[in-house]
């Protein structure tokens, strides 16, 4: 699997994501620079975390606008996997690359620690390698992780399957509206979404800073390995 | 606040505002050899300052010891360096940002945090990690919520940003902490030993560059500022508040990195306290050589700003670079990619002097080695502390169970996992303990099996209770906090926040802390590597007297574990028997 | 010509910011304060003497980058 | 009675947020777009009748809480 990590000005976990990619398919992604205007050849982009821009304005707003978003865009619509993390996942919201908008977390403070998700479906290349109700541990890092959309959008993504994972309780609870498991406040406890045709995936919390034991865990792995075992040529 | 200074003469009154004594001013006239011009004055004030020349607290630092065969670098450069092993040095200093912490919680704290990363990285080195150490007055005290509500956001919003994670520190509150907080800042970064790179300017000729943001009319005087007695007046005094973007921070640092990955860069220095001032005057002044600096050049955030401005503007996340001059267009090359301001302002001489140039006139002319010899030093009068009276005996005994329900939630010792969630502890991807994992935090060196254990440790109440064995408590602390996770220890920097030097008591308690510091160090083979010195840490009492900080010599230490793997932590497995040492 | 960019979340989408000041300003005693709504307002410095050409310039930039359509409206107003 | 407090930064104040945002709308190819200053509106429902009195109490609100005056200003305006 080829991957790239789409890299903006104050993108920061980029060397995580790095890291977690080389650990699973023995090669270094390649880095791409956000003024470029075409992506190499590649199986998976990913918009790592971070603050782009500052974050400044809105999470994630001015980096939709940067040239490379152009050829992400392209990608995306001749049916490439798309992966992005936090930032990453607030960068796709802005260009409408997947439904919704990230929100200030409900207590309006930054919020850094674990939190666990339930893989919601097993049928993507992003969560093969769990089975559905699986539930994992992963941390998070972010002041504007509260997912929402309109009613409708929320129906659809529903009805179509298309929440990829949700904050649980380690036992694989869901409440939406306790604040221990659902912690930024998000509809329906929603934590990552799926595109349409299950090909982009965004997600606030960070399954790569959980992939060595040393780090304490490896329980972000499977994601990568699921990637890699889908997208291999 | 220079139009109207502008207008009016030079002199002693006008010295004594700017914080220069009587004595001191006569020094300046004697060195100038006529009355200096605004700017000069501003120029001697600021580098005078108990803040820039440690003109109380410097004899006694010099006690401390500060060599050891692994220390690369000790006290006197940007950051103390020393050598963690496979050809790797760890670069670290810790830094007080008090009185702008009080002034504005949230920017104060966060440029503090911006301000000590800018000393690590400036010297080569990655930042892999963030402490602090804070404290406040007492929670009963309604400005507190608010102050350390802005403190943590700050430490927060600024170290999240730049994406380096926050893995430890510590809180304390006390009453006498209420108008006064303290908030010290650690950066530890890493870097190749044969990649560390100095401020000392050489090469006349060589250009002087400016990098990073634009100067602003922020925080003129905030170096003179924080190096007196802190009340209402200075409030009003206040200059404008420096606002940190750390956005900025992170582009300068990627820069910069990029930069020293060439062969560049002659020397470096960030733009700290007095910004340009002090940067350019110890650059050349540690090289020996003069320095001419052409204002005009330098990138303008307002308009009309005076040379008087620009010299002591405290504008954040800027940098000086003296380079090769056949690799400037490398340079500007590199800081357009990141959509930094870039601007050749000056160059090395041979004069001795810093030269000022404004609009086609001089507005300063300085000869740097008495503004650095003749910096004022006083060995000030000490006198023993009161000794605080002995807890008498226990009269309330409430059983064991009460007492421990009562320690654990009392101010002090409580989780702080409500703070620690705030900091992004694990960007990076190298946090092996973050905080409330271990005595002392570890992160891994990328792509090695070394770790670092990171820790910052004083307890007020002992060194208020006795100075020396407050001090020497502190660093033992550190040490041991290190030694529990399996790592060695190498060496400190210290944060030695204290009362106003004026008041022999507060130099007794000074000079006893740095005693006591000085014992455990030299016995633990624990050398003092850097540090900062915050004195004048005063409040008004309601009845108009002025009362002192608790004396808090913050200890930062540092330790390596050669077997990141073999970290141990706090968790106790079901399975393992409790034993008691020491 | 300057021009005040107001963005405002939607009517419907639940403003916790909004709330947590109303919170703490009924804390600090304020009395009679009902719903609080928080926004942000951006000033911008244009190269337009025509106030029309230079209001349909800030709503281009409100819809391009300035406001999320997603969840926020906003208004434009020539200022000076 | 509705009011709506808008705290800007002091001038001379560095605002991070408003260069990042005239850089965007620079790349994004919008020219002509000088100081870009970024600030928060607040719009209070209050339980008033009398203009003055709101915009008093507004005033108040802001002193105390709204803004920070160490580095904003605020203007209070009754808008309904
Ligand atoms: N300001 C802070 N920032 C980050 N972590 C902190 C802060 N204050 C305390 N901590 C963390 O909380 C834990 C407990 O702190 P403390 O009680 O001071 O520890 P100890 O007494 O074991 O040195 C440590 O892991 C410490 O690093």
């Amino acid at each position: 699997m080829k991957a790239g990590i789409v890299v903006f000005p104050g993108t920061n976990r980029e060397r995580d994501m790095a890291i977690a990619l080389r650990g699973v398919t023995g090669r270094a992604p390649a880095m791409i620079w956000h003024r470029d205007t075409d992506l190499p050849d590649l199986d998976l982009v990913v918009l790592a975390g971070g603050f782009s821009y500052g974050d400044y304005l809105r999470c994630g707003a001015m980096a939709a606008h940067a040239p490379i978003m152009a050829a992400v865009r392209r990608f995306a619509e001749a049916g490439g996997h798309i992966l992005g993390v936090c930032n990453g996942f607030q960068i796709l919201t802005e260009t409408g690359l997947l439904p919704g908008a990230l929100l200030r977390n409900a207590a309006l403070r930054f919020l850094s620690q674990d939190c666990h998700l339930r893989v919601e479906r097993n049928d993507t290349p992003f969560t093969r390698r769990w089975q559905v109700g699986d539930v994992f541990r992963t941390p998070m890092a972010h002041g504007d992780g509260n997912y929402i959309a309109d009613d409708a959008t929320i129906h659809a993504l529903e009805d179509e399957g298309r929440v990829a994972f949700r904050y649980a309780r380690p036992d694989g609870r869901v409440d939406a509206g306790d604040r221990q498991t659902n912690p930024n406040g998000s509809v329906n406890a929603i934590a990552g979404v799926f595109s349409a045709n299950l090909r982009i995936c965004g997600m606030m919390p960070h399954p790569e800073d959980l992939v060595d034991p040393l780090m304490g865990g490896e329980d972000g792995k499977p994601l990568f390995e699921g990637l890699v075992e889908a997208l291999v040529r | 606040m220079s139009s109207e200074k502008g207008q009016r003469p030079v002199d002693q009154d006008l010295a004594k505002e700017f914080g220069l004594t009587a004595e001191e001013y006569g020094n300046v006239l004697s060195i100038m050899g006529r009355t200096p011009s605004l700017t000069e004055l501003g120029i001697f004030s600021v580098m005078w300052s108990e803040h820039c020349s440690y003109k109380s607290s410097r004899v006694w630092l010099k006690t401390l010891p500060t060599t050891a065969p692994w220390v690369i670098h000790g006290p006197g450069e940007n950051a103390g360096v020393v050598d963690i092993g496979q050809g790797l040095a760890a670069i670290f200093k810790m830094e007080s940002h008090n009185h702008p912490s009080f002034i504005e919680p949230y920017q104060g704290a966060a440029t503090g945090v911006g301000g000590i990363l800018r000393d690590v990285f400036t010297m080569g080195a990655r930042p892999v990690a963030n402490l602090n150490a804070l404290r406040f007055g007492s929670p009963e005290n309604p400005q507190t919520r608010r102050i350390v509500d802005g403190v943590v956001r700050g430490v927060g919003g600024y170290g999240n940003c730049v994406g380096v994670p926050t893995v430890g520190g510590e809180i304390n509150f006390h009453p006498s902490y209420d108008g006064n907080p303290l908030v010290n800042a650690m950066t530890v970064g890493i870097a190749r030993q044969d990649r560390i790179f100095l401020s000392a300017a050489a090469g006349v000729g060589n250009p002087v560059i400016y990098v990073g943001s634009k100067t602003g009319r922020d925080g003129i005087h905030g170096a003179t500022m924080s190096s007196s007695e802190f009340d209402e007046d200075a409030l009003a005094k206040r200059p404008t508040v420096q606002v940190g973007d750390p956005f900025v921070e992170k582009l300068l640092i990627e820069a910069c990195l990029e930069l020293m990955a060439t062969d560049a860069i002659v020397a470096i220095q960030d733009m700290g306290a007095a910004g340009l001032t002090s940067s350019s005057v110890e650059m050349a002044g540690k090289g020996g050589v003069g320095i001419d600096l052409d204002l005009d050049a330098v990138p303008q955030r307002e308009r009309g700003m005076t040379a008087y401005e620009m010299m002591l503007s405290e504008s954040q996340e800027r940098m000086l670079i003296v380079i090769r001059p056949d690799r400037t267009d490398v340079a500007r090359a590199i800081f357009e990619k990141w959509e930094l301001d870039f601007a050749v302002i000056g160059h090395l001489t041979e004069t001795g002097h810093i030269v000022v140039r404004h609009q086609g006139r001089v507005e300063a002319d300085i000869p740097l080695d008495p503004l650095a010899d003749q910096a004022p030093i006083y060995r000030r009068p000490t006198a023993p502390a009161p000794v605080p009276a002995p807890l008498g005996p226990l009269t309330d005994p409430v059983g064991i169970e009460q007492a421990l329900i009562r320690l654990i939630g009392c101010p002090d010792l409580a989780s702080r996992a409500w703070v620690w969630n705030q900091y992004d502890s694990t960007v990076g991807g190298q946090t092996v303990k973050r905080p409330g994992g271990a005595d002392a935090a570890i992160v891994k060196i990328e792509d090695t099996s070394l770790g670092l254990a990171l820790t910052t440790d004083c307890t007020p109440r002992y060194c208020r209770a006795d100075a020396r064995l407050g001090g020497a408590q502190a660093v033992a602390e550190a040490w041991r906090n290190i030694v529990a996770t399996g790592a060695r220890p190498l060496a400190v920097t210290d944060n030695l926040n204290f009362g106003s030097p004026e008041k022999p008591e507060v130099m007794g308690q000074f000079v006893a802390a740095i005693e006591g510091m000085g014992e455990a160090c030299r016995a633990l083979d624990f050398p003092v590597v850097s540090g900062n010195v915050s004195l004048y840490n005063e409040t008004r009492a309601p009845d108009g007297s002025s009362v002192s900080i608790l004396p808090t010599p913050a200890i930062g230490g540092l330790g390596v574990l050669e077997d990141v793997a073999k970290a141990v932590g706090l968790a106790m497995p079901a399975d393992c028997t409790l034993v008691l040492v020491g | 010509m300057k021009v005040r960019v107001t963005v405002m979340l939607k009517d419907g989408v639940l403003d916790p910011q909004g709330k947590a000041v109303a919170h703490a300003l009924h804390v600090l005693g304020f009395g009679g304060v009902g719903e609080v709504r928080i926004g942000r307002v951006i000033e911008l410095e244009l190269d337009e003497t025509d106030p029309a050409a230079a209001r349909e310039k800030a709503d281009a930039m409100a819809r391009g980058l300035l406001a999320n359509l997603v969840i926020e409206d906003f208004v434009t107003e020539v200022v000076a």
